[in-house]
């Protein structure tokens, strides 16, 4: 597709406007499965839209792909987008995809941690010593009067590996987001949240796109985005379904042979509720697709407060409102999916 | 020395020394002046490490000389076709069979294969090496492969060929009989060749002149005309003129050596 | 003086009848003997997964891998996994290949390249290829280019490094004959320094196929949806570490069949080179 | 005939007086050559940015880059991770070299080695390290010396293959002659293939060097909290791609450092082999 | 042949066919049988290719034969400073000088430093390479490395020295003066040494037997037992029973030769 194309001038064969959307993952998953849902189910193609979907292994990474013009959505977390917003290059939300700040802190059982003033000199595990997760610690360690060198950061990667770590008691406490903790949840380590005052109140991110094109061809973007909501309400409605349709479409999401598959639904759609809860509380409404501005507000000073930026972008720099109603124009009746892809 | 109109190839004043790895300096050759007249069979002889082989080398353009001037002169083509050497070892390649090897100087110059392979057949048959035709290199023995470089200097046919101590590693016999092959070819096209031996027989079967060199630094002790009949037979050892050009070649080579 | 010889050397035990020959364990044929001890490993990291009851998040046992493999062959979603990541190690191989013996070529033929565009060429081999895949995705787009170019440039270096060796250690006296035999400088390279240097590239090139595989793997990991390298990146989310592992086997698999490609080309290519068997009596 | 020479070597310029030298380029230094066409293209680079108006989100001005490369030398942080990284490189590269050359002498000494365990060792290359630096990490902990392993084990495969290249190419005469000297085979090895096998020794190692580096950045990568790979990922983090590419610099200044450092020695060390300076005239 | 109590080496039936590359085989040597007496100074000369150099090798242990028996005898110490080699080729090692090659066996069997010196000096000097102890093997000439060979071979001093072609690089006066050389070592020990030569009257004047060979397959023609007294000078040259041997070998050899 690239830049032009969402102009919507570069059309495909069919006559569809064609759209390459970046999403922050390592790979595909279920949550983000949901996501590509919307192909599979053929909301997409009752849209009009043609959507390439390609994955970014961080959301810099995810942001970089769109200012250098090789996508034209990206699906990431709002850090990126306000430090590139502070130097002057302009990419809006026009759709929320996680709920609210999906990072967030969490004591490992036994370790008697209750509150962030417990860590003091405690092991704090997080993926990597730059990710959010972390970035996330350092401030609410700051509004508790304390620094980093309070603790100890151990970075312990993902899946497997992090898990391993906290099985040997590597780390005393966590700093990641939401669907690690879920996972670990669902291997039997029982992570308990700490309380960080107002986390749940910053946005969490979603769709964005370069401003221009938003202005330009903002019927495109909508168009997608409705796509694409209306498979994560329908994702929402039927989690199992979802799971298997993503197993269907993404084998390599698929349970191995060696572990037992009814307990592998569970674990995905326990994973999926914890993606898509936070984001679309009641799915009968569709008054999700819309952003908060004051919650990005809020988001921007937090990113100030922990000095990933210096200074505060206006709301509007970072944020399209006027797709938000457009995009959830559809009611549960409309979620029929049309015959798969 | 200048340059004369019949000169094929002419040092002047020539001074090679080699800075050794550990600091200080060989002179290997000193003050040679050499001019070698178009067509003419000129052999050195000289004791080992008297430089022979710089000499040779210099010509080639393979080494630099420190003082002094080389020259070209006469009818050369340009480029190509000009200078032959057969090296003291054989250099073959070892990718290429006996016949490739020989055929070496063809292929690179883009000959036709088949006048090509009837040189190369005569070659072989003259070098004993019919049935080896196929071999590999390391499928010879050591005299085998020195003769596979000689077949493949005289298969390329230069203006000037120069040969350092090609028969060293031959038998009595197949030495011989190459000395006459050698000066059969030669005698029909009298191309210039400078031939470095031990032998002093044998420079004097073949030469017109033959220089005799002191060892370090190396100097010409002496030039000798070799006034025998052409053409040469192996006869010609029995004559005694020949024995008289020996003699005093070896003893010009052993006050040279006594001397040191 | 003794009446005894105390040596004998007597003829080769295939000649005699009668006396039967001794099989020495190191006569097996080498692919015998490798698995042989691959099957002993195996079998001690089974046993050490049981005894030691390993969690399989760590290291699933063998078979668990094995079972795995097998699953994931027979549906089909490794193998066409594998033909993606086989084609960027290829092509990827093919472009470091070509390029590595271009850029040999120019350093060893023109001082002027040699002396300012090798250093550069060096000072780029050690940026890492994760660091710059933005830039790379961006150049190269999310397809198979950027791909292969990560994998031709992981694959580049040690080919070149070596390549450059080998044409280094022509001799001397050699590229005299040629010259006197009025070669042009092609013809030197090509016919001289070319094979000489082949030994040496052959040595290179088993790196090269290596590092290929790594590469590939890199740059699936950096920014793809398809490929073995997106598998393990999948299969490390969904905590299928034994998927994991049957991905690790096949990308051996893959890489000990090119390592022994070249191997065996190499020797019939290079015939002449020292025989090392010639070493072992 | 004529009676001019067609072609007349004389005395070389120097001794000649009066005759001005003419200064070709390639007899310019090489360090001086390599930064000339480094500011050239860094130039070109820079009109680049400024012609084509790049976001400097994706790739920045020389000019950034250097001026940010300034500051944070200037403040010392960034020399305090370059110290870090250049101790696991040097570490990593030492444990390479020690555990490469070991294996090669067991692969090139022994028939049983070379057919059982070698195609096991290159099997294990094509595992990713990215792939296993997890595993590193739960065996070697998250300090140092996972970063050592990830990195040694990077640098290993080129310098163990060039050294059984190099150690197969002895020759076989000169190892009889060893042989009837009463040699035994440590005298062999340590007499007669090593120093025979230096030559292409020296190149591996340049591979190795060049590839310790990366090792290193990836190996920061997977878990580290210092380092010039954290750094990097780091500024990546916030989108500081000035500061990222002024650590892409450093990392390129240490592996042309490393590889001049290795060529020099090796130069010294392989004193006797061809000369490449007798190719060129 | 059997093992006489006083052979150092033996062969009985030894054959040896190489498989070329390109497929057939080469036959090397066919159905030799020699037995060399402890102590004997036993020269082998024959036309180029026609096995010499794959004889010594398969005493030395260096190729393995294809039929037949090889076996030492008498009273040699086990396994070391058993057999010595001077090869055609001069197999310097390039980063050792010159004194530190010709010392090679003395390093592989931890000698005293202060006696190698001493030996090394004395070699060097009998080399005619004094000035050239620290210099390294590139920077000699051809001649100049065959003397290295040569001289390391003989401070190793093995108890059976195979020389093949020692001399074939080398200037006629060095070429006597090193034959001198060595035939006085031998007469002070008296080791066993088998000596490859192309030159005929080289071979009488050093051996106590010749062995003549024949080219393809090579076979020995006939051992002719050389019953000239010791010590022997260059002067034994200029007496009648010495050209007789030369004559009777020469014609030997020239009959094999014109067989083929
Ligand atoms: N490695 C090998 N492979 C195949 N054939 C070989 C090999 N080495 C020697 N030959 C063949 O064996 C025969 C004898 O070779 P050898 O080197 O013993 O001869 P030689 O008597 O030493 O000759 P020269 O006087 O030329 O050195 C030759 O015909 C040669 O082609
Ligand atoms: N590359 C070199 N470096 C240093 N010294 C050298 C080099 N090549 C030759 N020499 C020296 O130059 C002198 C002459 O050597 P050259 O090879 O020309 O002798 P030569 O007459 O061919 O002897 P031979 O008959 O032994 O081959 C010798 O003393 C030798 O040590
Ligand atoms: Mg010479
Ligand atoms: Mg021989």
């Amino acid at each position: 597709a690239g830049v032009s194309a969402c102009g919507g001038s570069a059309d495909s064969a069919a006559g569809d406007t064609s759209l390459d959307v970046v999403v922050t993952t390592a790979a595909w998953s279920v949550e983000t499965g949901s996501i590509t849902l919307a192909d599979q189910l053929g909301f997409l193609r009752e849209e009009g839209i043609q959507a390439n979907f390609t994955t970014a292994k961080s959301g810099t990474e995810a942001v970089q792909q769109v200012i250098g013009g090789n996508a034209d959505v990206a699906v990431a977390t709002p850090e990126p987008v306000m430090i590139a917003a502070q130097q002057g290059t302009d990419m809006q939300y026009f759709m929320p995809f996680y709920g609210h700040v999906i990072y967030g802190l969490a004591a490992v059982p036994d370790s008697g941690i209750g509150s962030v003033a417990d860590l003091r000199g405690k092991r704090v595990g997080v993926t990597n010593a730059n990710s959010t997760g972390a970035t996330l610690l350092r401030t609410a360690l700051k509004a508790e009067g304390m620094s980093e060198n309070d603790v100890t950061i151990v970075p312990i990667g993902v899946g497997a590996q992090q898990i391993t770590a906290v099985r040997n008691g590597d780390v005393d406490a966590l700093a990641m987001y939401d669907t690690l903790y879920t996972s670990l949840r669902t291997q039997g380590i029982d992570v308990t949240d700490i309380p960080v005052p107002g986390l749940d109140q910053l946005f969490g991110g979603g769709f964005l796109a370069p401003k221009d094109a938003l202005a330009e061809n903002p019927e495109a973007y909508e168009k997608l985005g409705r796509a694409v909501a209306k498979s994560l309400a329908w994702a929402r409605l039927h989690p199992e379904d979802a799971v298997r349709a993503v197993w269907e479409a993404k084998p390599e999401t698929r349970p191995g042979p060696d572990q037992d598959e009814q307990k592998a639904v569970q674990d995905q759609i326990a994973m999926l509720e914890t993606r898509l809860g936070a984001l679309i509380p009641d799915p009968q409404v569709s008054s999700w697709t819309e952003i908060d501005p004051a919650s990005v507000d809020r988001f921007a000073d937090w990113a100030l407060q922990a000095e990933l930026i210096t200074g505060k972008p206006p709301v509007e720099d970072v944020l399209d409102t006027n797709l938000g109603t457009g995009i959830g124009g559809f009611t549960p009746a409309d979620l029929q999916p049309s015959a798969g892809s | 020395m200048t340059l004369a109109t019949t000169d094929a190839v002419a040092l002047t004043g020539v001074h090679k020394s080699y800075t050794s790895k550990r600091g200080g300096e060989v002179v290997a050759l000193d003050d040679v002046d050499l001019a070698v007249p178009q067509g003419q069979f000129l052999s050195i002889v000289g004791p080992s490490g008297c430089g022979k082989s710089t000499l040779l080398k210099i010509i080639m353009g393979q080494t630099r000389l420190s003082r002094g001037t080389l020259s070209f002169g006469g009818e050369l083509p340009e480029g190509r076709h000009r200078l032959g050497m057969v090296f003291q070892q054989a250099l073959l390649l070892p990718w290429r069979t006996v016949r490739q090897n020989l055929l070496l100087s063809h292929d690179l110059n883009g000959a036709p294969a088949g006048g090509s392979d009837r040189i190369a057949d005569e070659m072989l048959a003259k070098l004993g090496l019919t049935d080896f035709a196929d071999k590999y290199p390391n499928e010879l023995s050591g005299g085998m492969q020195q003769r596979v470089g000689i077949g493949r200097a005289l298969v390329h046919d230069p203006q000037i060929l120069m040969m350092d101590e090609p028969f060293g590693a031959l038998d009595a016999l197949t030495r011989d009989q190459l000395g006459m092959d050698l000066l059969e070819i030669w005698e029909r096209d009298r191309k210039t060749v400078l031939f470095v031996t031990h032998s002093v027989p044998e420079s004097v079967l073949l030469s017109d002149r033959v220089v005799v060199m002191t060892a370090r630094p190396g100097r010409i002790a002496e030039i000798i005309d070799i006034d025998l009949p052409r053409p040469r037979a192996l006869e010609t050892i029995n004559t005694p003129a020949f024995g008289e050009y020996v003699t005093r070649i070896r003893r010009l080579l052993n006050s040279e050596h006594s001397a040191h | 003086m003794t009446t005894t010889s105390d040596r004998t050397t007597s003829v080769p035990a295939g000649a005699s009848a009668g006396r039967p020959p001794r099989k020495r364990l190191v006569d097996q044929p080498g692919w015998l003997l490798a698995t042989g001890l691959a099957v002993l490993l195996l079998t001690a990291w089974e046993a050490a997964v049981v005894v030691f009851d390993v969690s399989p998040l760590i290291v699933p046992a063998p078979s668990a891998v094995a079972l795995s493999l097998w699953s994931g062959l027979a549906d089909g979603t490794l193998l066409s996994h594998a033909w993606i990541t086989l084609q960027e190690i290829l092509l990827g191989f093919s472009l470091a290949v070509v390029a590595a013996l271009s850029v040999a070529f120019l350093v060893t033929q023109s001082r002027l390249v040699d002396k300012a565009v090798f250093p550069l060429v060096v000072a780029t081999q050690t940026i890492p290829k994760v660091a710059i895949a933005p830039v790379l995705l961006i150049w190269f787009g999310t397809g198979m280019t950027s791909k292969v170019v990560t994998t031709a440039l992981l694959a580049f270096f040690p080919l070149l490094v070596n390549a450059i060796h080998g044409l280094r250690s022509t001799d001397p006296d050699q590229v005299a004959m040629f010259r006197s035999f009025g070669a042009t400088r092609g013809q030197i390279f090509r016919r001289l320094q070319f094979p000489s240097a082949l030994p040496s590239i052959v040595a290179g090139l088993d790196v090269a196929a290596i590092f290929a595989v790594t590469g590939a793997i890199v740059a699936e990991f950096v920014g793809s949806t398809e490929g073995l390298g997106y598998v393990i990146q999948a299969t490390n989310f969904t905590l299928d570490v034994s998927r994991t592992f049957a991905v690790l086997a096949m990308l051996s698999a893959i890489g000990i069949t090119l390592h022994f490609i070249i191997v065996t080309i190499g020797k019939r290519v290079v015939f002449w080179a020292n025989d090392v068997s010639r070493l072992d009596h």
